[in-house]
């Protein structure tokens, strides 16, 4: 059973990936997850400094799934290059580091630093936040911007470029598109789409920042939409994400056109998730006489 | 270690009004420590998140643990709905825990606000002996309800604080501290956060250690979400902000480390 | 315990009503519902013709909610003056009629005919089912398209109008003012997000539609935010909807800043969740000392 | 009348691999007729949709309601978790149901295929003695797994067929009808959309009438939501179009009106 699929000249063993600020650099988890298994590991947002973050309440539970407003905290590029890169170099999986900023030269001013640095296979770029009020989300809205940002990152990255998409546009197609156009290597998809929780006895939001992002199964079918969206409106592979809590949900982003998935929100559920979804998609491809798990990109009848 | 594990419910009462008894059998108990806590997840399809619940009391030779919980949501009401002999899955064990080697032979005092009396009992069991005298403890609750207090009796020198004066001393645990004029070298408490702030500024007054176990909306319980962070004087080794995570490098922290 | 509302004038008893297209013209639920005690009943859309609607499959289940793609099939206005409306005129409660269209003439059409009709208190003008190829969500997703088509069935409709806005879009906020600077009287949202379901197994999608509009507690916290955006970006009032399934849930519509609130997909899953509605809202005003509903709206700590 | 009500379950057990029968004690077992359906709810907050499943066999003295469903998606392979005693919700009587008039005196051919095979029980019961001559009953399955045959046998002569060719006919209830060279002046049906285009098309060829009993995805059940519709031949008195929904004006219709 064959169970490799590639992305930008890339190679993963499996299909299977973790959602960015999900897994934090993998060291939480892999306590739980042996991270050899993994196709990938998409880390924390990276800034070129440190990032305090948004206050707290940060996250909030909503029905089938959560709202978070960690607002990026990070520890900056350089405590990442020293301890988060090292550590997962020590495992057989791919590793990909989520970049985020607040301008452009923040953005720019990672890419280089990670262009500079050994063991990182692809950059994946966050456009697409709805917790920071600078940057971030601004070039994720707009297909112009998104074009500028990605363009000018394409040109000083070393790895290939992924652009994660914002689920927060009235047209994802054209997102998706610009993206392309601009020289994206691969997209990813979704982000969280923007939520609200007020507690009805307080009268107060149940976040500090107000919204959130939502994350988790409730929001499942609106993310399978908008990766078969953006399947079909461009060329490069799409990584879909958006609630997937087993190897069914995993399936079913492939059918709709994804290269591969990320398991988010639902790590916090069931730390073994990830592994539970691969052997998810294993039993299907078993079951289903799937040989090759390329099959079934984008294999649902139209 | 951390790890999802299945405990069963040996038993399960309301021991005042939303203030919910119950003793898992579980591995966990061996390994659980004062101020520790483990994650407990509901069942319900709809609520997807562990709850963070603090370990109250620990049997290591039967291997059960007992959690004294708040009915606050769907996931506790769905917990206290539980029955004895019904499976419940766990998160755990989570947390550092209250520093015990901080009391060898120093006058201690403990206090717990509300449903942060629980965690109480277990390091007050803990600390026997090992203090200088007997312990102090300072219980304090909304009303006449005083849960946990013969536990705790047990344990060392109880004093009861109620908001509506039905017994002890009238007002907050700070109030019964000023009635009874006790002192201490060393101060661990748990409750809301105002209380922790009353304690963290009379420590500091009276230039002795304080340990606050803080709480904070969590979602993954260990360390990976940086949901639930508190502000740190220092920057935090992990984060290299002023930020440490409540779930890893607390939930008890030094009083003069965190800014509450 | 006072509990009435008004939008543009016209008083409702109290603030809960039925989401259009989940509650038909009434005479369904009225086997389940004293239709006397609801704030208004908003009807199913109502065209200028009748229309077929979609093929089948036009509804699928998805955690905590549903898709569906009906695509507006209604007996049209001439059967929606003759049957519908002498039926729910015979009841206590405020009635709001859907227009729907193709055209905007489509649209001038019902409301003109709707101007005759007697017993019709206020239109809610559905330019955001994402269900029918033409028409309907085109005006829904750029504010020009919105304001011009506003202003025109603000010219020719007698009674007041709210438009009902769609969520598929980047920024609600600017879709709610174009809306009110044409001459809207009220605006009621979420529409349903639209989503995709795929049946792994047969490897087609769940909706012969292919995609669908996504409602249930699922999108609950999409739609607060929506209106919690919509309602602090214009002066007119806000009706908001979205997965609302209890009291609870009304109340916090309403602290987010809606005047009213409407009863969709839960109509489905409990025929009585209408009137469970009014009466948690009732409970809770009861419990927290809440003399007037209206003291709620928007009263949200900021 | 359609209301909501609360049943408890009698029995529960598999029949054949994947179908579950299920005995309810419910009032709506009075009033239940043959064709009818009602609207099963799981109690998983991630499923709220009522599930379709029809009357099987009906106790009209006990208030006992049958139902025979096969284990399809999350919300039946929890009924299929439901043990004896538990608490179910209904939504029901839903349907029209067959009509049995048309039965008088005539010679009648009931054709139930797989899932479709159930409703087919309580017709024959209430057919019993109001027909010309024995009801002939086709009954068509996957294997060898005749489930309900034995309860068939009991109100008309049973004629099975097999896909696999392990019992009765090999191949469908077409094969069947024509191996046993059946004759009739009316058929009641119910089975998978395929089975159903041959009888409508057997029925008109041979100029007969035909009642089939249809299937949709439903949400409300109750005709409000537009859902499950049918194309029909005549504007449908409702819809105003070609649409008559199959919860409400079905889910039985004379073959001649819908296209199918």
């Amino acid at each position: 059973m064959k169970t490799e699929v590639t992305i930008a000249g890339v190679t993963l063993k499996n299909p299977v990936m973790t959602a960015s600020g999900t897994f934090g650099s993998g060291m939480e988890y892999s306590e739980f997850v042996d991270l050899n298994r993994l196709g990938a590991v998409v880390t924390k947002g990276v800034a070129n400094v440190p990032w305090p973050g948004n206050p707290t309440p940060r996250v909030a539970e909503v029905y089938g799934g959560m709202l978070n407003a960690i607002g990026l905290q990070n520890p900056g590029i350089d405590v990442f290059l020293e301890r988060d890169l090292p550590f997962l170099r020590r495992f057989d999986t791919r590793v990909i580091v989520n970049v985020c900023g607040r301008t452009v030269e923040d953005y720019l001013e990672v890419a280089e630093r990670l262009g500079e640095a050994q063991g990182v296979d692809m950059l994946e770029i966050n456009v697409s936040c709805p917790n920071v009020k600078e940057g971030a989300i601004a070039f994720g809205q707009k297909p112009e911007a998104l074009y500028d940002i990605t363009s000018r990152i394409k040109r000083t990255a070393r790895q290939p470029i992924i652009m994660k998409l914002s689920p927060n546009v009235t047209d994802i197609a054209e997102m998706a598109r610009a993206a392309e156009a601009a020289g994206a290597d691969a997209l990813s998809l979704i982000n969280t789409i923007t939520g609200m929780k007020i507690d009805i006895y307080k009268r107060k939001f149940a976040l500090a920042n107000k919204t959130g992002g939502m994350s988790g199964p409730a929001i499942k079918p609106v993310a399978v939409r908008m990766v078969y969206q953006a399947a079909h409106a461009v060329k490069i592979p799409v990584i879909g994400m958006g609630g997937i809590a087993n190897g069914e949900d995993a399936v079913e982003f492939l059918l709709a056109g994804a290269t591969a998935v990320s398991v988010g929100a639902m790590n916090f559920a069931n730390p073994h998730a990830t592994l539970e979804v691969l052997q998810g998609i294993e039993a299907y491809m078993e079951r289903c006489g799937v040989e090759d798990v390329r099959e079934l990109i984008g294999a649902v009848e139209e | 270690m951390k790890k999802i594990s299945v405990g069963r419910i040996l038993s399960q009462r309301e021991i005042a009004p939303g203030i919910h008894d119950m003793w898992i059998g579980t591995e966990l108990a061996r390994e659980a420590g004062a101020g520790q806590f483990v994650g407990v997840y509901p069942r319900s399809a709809a609520t997807l998140l562990p709850r963070p619940i603090s370990v109250c009391e620990t049997d290591r030779e039967k291997g059960a643990l007992r959690l004294v919980y708040r009915e606050a949501g769907a996931g506790t009401r769905e917990f206290a709905a539980c029955r004895a002999g019904e499976e419940i899955r766990l998160l755990g064990i989570l947390g550092n825990g209250f520093p015990l080697e901080q009391a060898e032979g120093r006058r201690v005092l403990l206090m717990g606000g509300g449903i942060g009396v629980p965690p109480i009992l277990q390091l007050a069991k803990d600390l026997a002996g090992r203090t200088a005298g007997q312990v102090n403890i300072l219980a304090g609750y909304r009303d006449g309800q005083l849960f946990l207090a013969e536990d705790l009796a047990r344990y060392g020198r109880l004093y009861a604080a109620t908001e509506d004066g039905s017994r002890g001393t009238r007002g907050n645990v700070m109030d019964a501290l000023a009635a009874h004029s006790l002192e201490a070298d060393v101060i661990y408490t748990c409750g809301p956060m105002p209380m922790l702030r009353a304690v963290k500024g009379y420590a500091a007054g009276a230039g002795i250690r304080a340990y606050l176990s803080l709480e904070e909306h969590m979602a993954c319980g260990v360390g990976a979400c940086l949901g639930c962070v508190v502000k740190t004087r220092e920057t935090d080794s992990h984060s290299h902000v002023h930020n440490a995570r409540i779930c890893t490098e607390g939930p008890v922290f030094d009083a003069q480390e965190v800014e509450i």
